[in-house]
């Protein structure tokens, strides 16, 4: 996979995230602040303009650019957050000009391992990690148990799926959530919610069709 | 939703085109979205920066000035402002002898500050920081995200600000800020949600008889709903709250605050209730402010902080202050 | 309705008493109902009374002091003051050289200023009065009681108590006074209508997408209603009207009002529109303020008032000012 | 009629108004500022406090209380209207302790003269004064065609609240409602419903029953 894959990634996240604006920041409303559609939509849209004012030359490079954007660009928590998640997994990709799935993945992983250390979230606090962590699993999981690319990218949008439907239940112990205390509980996690579309966007992109 | 606006996309820029405009005293860079004094930075000087979501007007551009704070970064609508523009004001107003970050508690406020915290120690700039977290509405555990920092930031605001005016050194300027919020608390009741532009309609529904108790200031819902009561029965409940976490007595300072869609006239009828809720408690509201000044766009509802004053703070309280939002002194 | 109240009859009494607690530079008689100086009168000045309904606060008690007002008759909601208010704040204020009215122009206020005037006569208080009539969006014809007094108030007690305040005689300080309602013009537009405690629900309804065009400041219906347009497109049509009225240029002092209820982020927009529309006409906003001055309540909506300034006015605008509501120079 | 009657009509338009302040609040949220229910509901209360204070000798004393006291509780544009209308009325019938109905007309006519000199406002103009002039009219007519008491002030009531109804088609042109301009049509004035209730109250307190 080479620049222009991470690219194609990015351009069907920025799709999603348009299309799902309005749900994304009515489950903010519900337990939150009511912008994450709002924050990821003006993320992803500077993402793009810096994508084509300079093209990346390696899927490190794109994701680097984007997690800097998004740090740059978003703001509240989910900027930094994710713009850590993808800018490390893009530091730990380093200059190769192709990468193969389970580079991507390794790259991946640490991306969430530095998202935990900067949010210092668990498993279970009701955030974006309760879609990532498991999405981030069964990736590896898949790609080691022998799977394609677009068969194992399948398997962790279904965990990061499965991961964010889980958190309905949750009481939140992160985040803005967290001071509703008990009444958190019921409503699905935005942040997981958008960190299942972006795993979803990498099957859809790896799949070459819409 | 009906509002003032242009469209969702430009409020903040067209605000802040407004501001400028209307304080010849401030200087607004439009682009890089940090609003400056004028006058500033002077060497010597610890430089006070804050900043946050944007919707709680006057919070923060409306303090910022002599006796104040140096420059604020306000972020989209209830959005923590990114770390370029933090870098941008920190570096901008620092004149050699640090610049102190002041921070609402909140995840994206604690994480954009951090990181720019960091990009400006590699630029040389040495930066502290005060975390202000004074509602008491939100339980400080293992299981949140902590206390919401709230009303007690224009405390923090205005005494550190003061301070440094007098020329104090960065760590002594931190530790008022660090002192005035651990004496401050601040609980908040809405009779109505706000309405975000991009979310166009209110964040959460009341019956007309219902109060959120323990509100934040960002339209997100409080803790729990109550039965909508009296001005006294209100004040109480906030006052009680207030009183269970830092027992009140002696001098104090407080805030009524406006949440940004209840008349002044309200306002000063909680005043009158607080002010006897504390003499009751043998306490005194030996300082007082009433109006809108920590807001959540057109939220119907007030807050109550309370900061237990000493004569160190109540001096850096009276000290003048020259900004859009709040001035005294001579 | 859900308001920060205890009863519907004690709202004044109880926001006169938070008014007393908050500020100790005032003197509240609760039992006459009139605000004042507690350091006036002085002898020699002319003393500034203005009053009338309450609910737009902070007009008028909250500009009760230094450069401002002596003392202030505020009524119940919407409900000008009666005769004996004004005739004991009128005496109380009196420093022998004789007490100016300001009053707006409504019926009612009118109608009890005049009492109070002639009583004041019988008891030897020279009484002069100004009468604010600068609402544009009422033709003052023989088939209307006349413009209505708004915005333009506040520049009228803010000029006038400058001018006393250098001990000009009463002729001059009324005379100031119709000067600046003279070049004053005020319009103002509604989001949603106020709910006055006493109704007990908004006086009009508005649907989602209308907002009321030429209200004034007591949930009055306006004169038409019209679709909910931009900023830019509301602000028009306001100034589309002053400058119909009074042609604008050179240097004005721009009052950005807003009705109560309406965050203050959306009036910083409002004025970036009234400013360029402003320099699009060759006029400039010499002199500005943004902000809840003139309130309706909890309406939502804001209002412009425009006054075109000469060296004098603006000298007596600039000259120091301390009032809650209100306060600069050194 | 003594100064017990006088009083006797003062209990009574205390009761209509305390009975209609919802209504004629309304009335005024239509097209002035919602007070006016509440406005008139305070003066009338305050009047019953003053009345039981100081028991006013004569019906003259009486009206000259009633007026004086509303012209120092009421504010608005009633409060000097209505409290001139009755403090005028109340010192035309001077200090006699018995006055006639056509004593009491006579009062009541010179009370309208000053609220019309006091307002300005002309038959038509939409005020109170639509209902008190044909009012105070067919009460001196009535008595001039040899009309009791009873029946005057039922003529005089009929004739207010005929002269309110009146009000409903007009655009108002003075106080508040002026402000309006067209759309002041099509509603009743609440001043001049207000003024329907006092001569109803004459009526009903001289039918010694209610
Ligand atoms: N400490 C944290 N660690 C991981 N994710 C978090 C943390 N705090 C918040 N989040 C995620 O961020 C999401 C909210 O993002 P967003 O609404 O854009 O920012 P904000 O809360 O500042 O308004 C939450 O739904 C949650 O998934
Ligand atoms: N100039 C006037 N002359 C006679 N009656 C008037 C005049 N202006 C107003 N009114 C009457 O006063 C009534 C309103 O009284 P109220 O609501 O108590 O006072 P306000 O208008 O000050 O709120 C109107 O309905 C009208 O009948
Ligand atoms: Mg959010
Ligand atoms: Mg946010
Ligand atoms: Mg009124
Ligand atoms: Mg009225």
């Amino acid at each position: 996979m080479d620049a222009a894959f991470i690219t194609d990634w990015i351009d069907e996240i920025t799709r999603l995230v348009a299309g799902e604006r309005e749900h994304l920041t009515a489950l903010d409303a519900a337990i939150g602040d009511a912008d994450h559609g709002a924050n990821l939509d003006r993320g992803f849209a500077a993402v793009r303009a810096a994508l084509s004012a300079r093209p990346p030359g390696t899927p490190g490079d794109a994701l680097v650019l984007l997690g800097g954007t998004l740090i740059r660009k978003v703001g509240g928590a989910s900027g930094p957050l994710y713009g850590t998640f993808f800018r490390q997994a893009g530091k730990s990709l380093g200059d190769s000009p192709e990468v193969s799935p389970a580079e991507l993945a390794a790259a991946l992983t640490d991306g969430l391992a530095a998202v935990r250390a900067l949010g210092s979230a668990e498993q279970g606090d009701k955030t974006m990690v309760d879609a990532l962590t498991p999405a981030v699993r069964a990736l590896e999981q898949a790609l080691q148990d022998g799977a394609g690319r677009r068969k194992a990218f399948d398997a962790a949008a279904r965990a990061a799926e499965e991961g964010a439907r889980a958190t309905v239940p949750l009481r939140a112990r992160k985040g803005r959530a967290s001071y509703l205390g008990e009444r958190s509980m019921g409503h699905l996690d935005p942040g997981a919610a958008s960190s299942a579309l972006i795993m979803r966007a990498l099957h859809i992109s790896a799949s070459g069709s819409r | 939703m009906k509002k003032i606006i242009n469209a969702v996309d430009t409020v903040v820029t067209d605000a802040l085109t407004g501001l400028a405009a209307a304080h010849r005293e401030l200087r607004v860079d439009l682009d890089a979205r940090v609003v400056y004094r004028a006058d500033g930075p002077r060497p010597g000087k610890v430089g006070l920066v804050s900043g946050g979501g944007s919707g709680h007007e006057p919070l923060h551009a409306g303090f910022v000035g002599y006796g104040m704070l140096d420059a604020a970064c306000p972020g989209e609508i209830f959005t923590s402002p990114v770390p370029d523009q933090i870098v941008e004001a920190t570096t901008a107003v620092s004149g050699g002898a640090g610049v102190l970050h002041i921070v609402k508690n909140y995840t994206g406020d604690v994480l954009n500050f951090e990181m720019a915290a960091e990009l400006c120690a590699d630029e040389g700039v040495e930066v502290a920081r005060v975390l202000v977290d004074d509602d008491v509405a939100v339980r400080d555990s293992l299981y949140t995200a902590g206390r919401r920092g709230t009303g007690a930031t224009l405390f923090v605001e205005k005494i550190a600000g003061a301070l440094a005016e007098e020329g104090a050194p960065l760590a002594e300027v931190a530790a008022i800020g660090d002192e005035v919020n651990a004496r401050s608390r601040s609980f908040g009741v809405a009779l109505s949600a706000c309405t975000t532009p991009a979310a166009g309609k209110p964040t959460f529904e009341l019956a007309g008889n219902e109060v959120e108790l323990g509100i934040g200031i960002h339209g997100e819902p409080g803790r729990s709903r109550g039965p909508a009561g009296t001005a006294r029965e209100l004040v109480r409940v906030a006052m009680d709250a207030l009183q269970a976490d830092l027992p009140l007595s002696g001098d104090t300072l407080v805030l009524v605050n406006g949440m940004g869609g209840t008349p002044l006239i309200e306002l000063y009828i909680a005043f009158a209730e607080v002010d006897a809720y504390l003499r009751e408690h043998g306490a005194t509201a030996a300082r007082s402010l009433v109006g809108n000044h920590v807001t959540s766009l057109d939220m119907q509802g007030f807050s109550v902080s309370v900061c237990a004053l000493t004569d160190d703070l109540t001096r850096l309280w009276d000290a003048p202050v020259r900004t859009p939002a709040l001035r005294w002194g001579h």
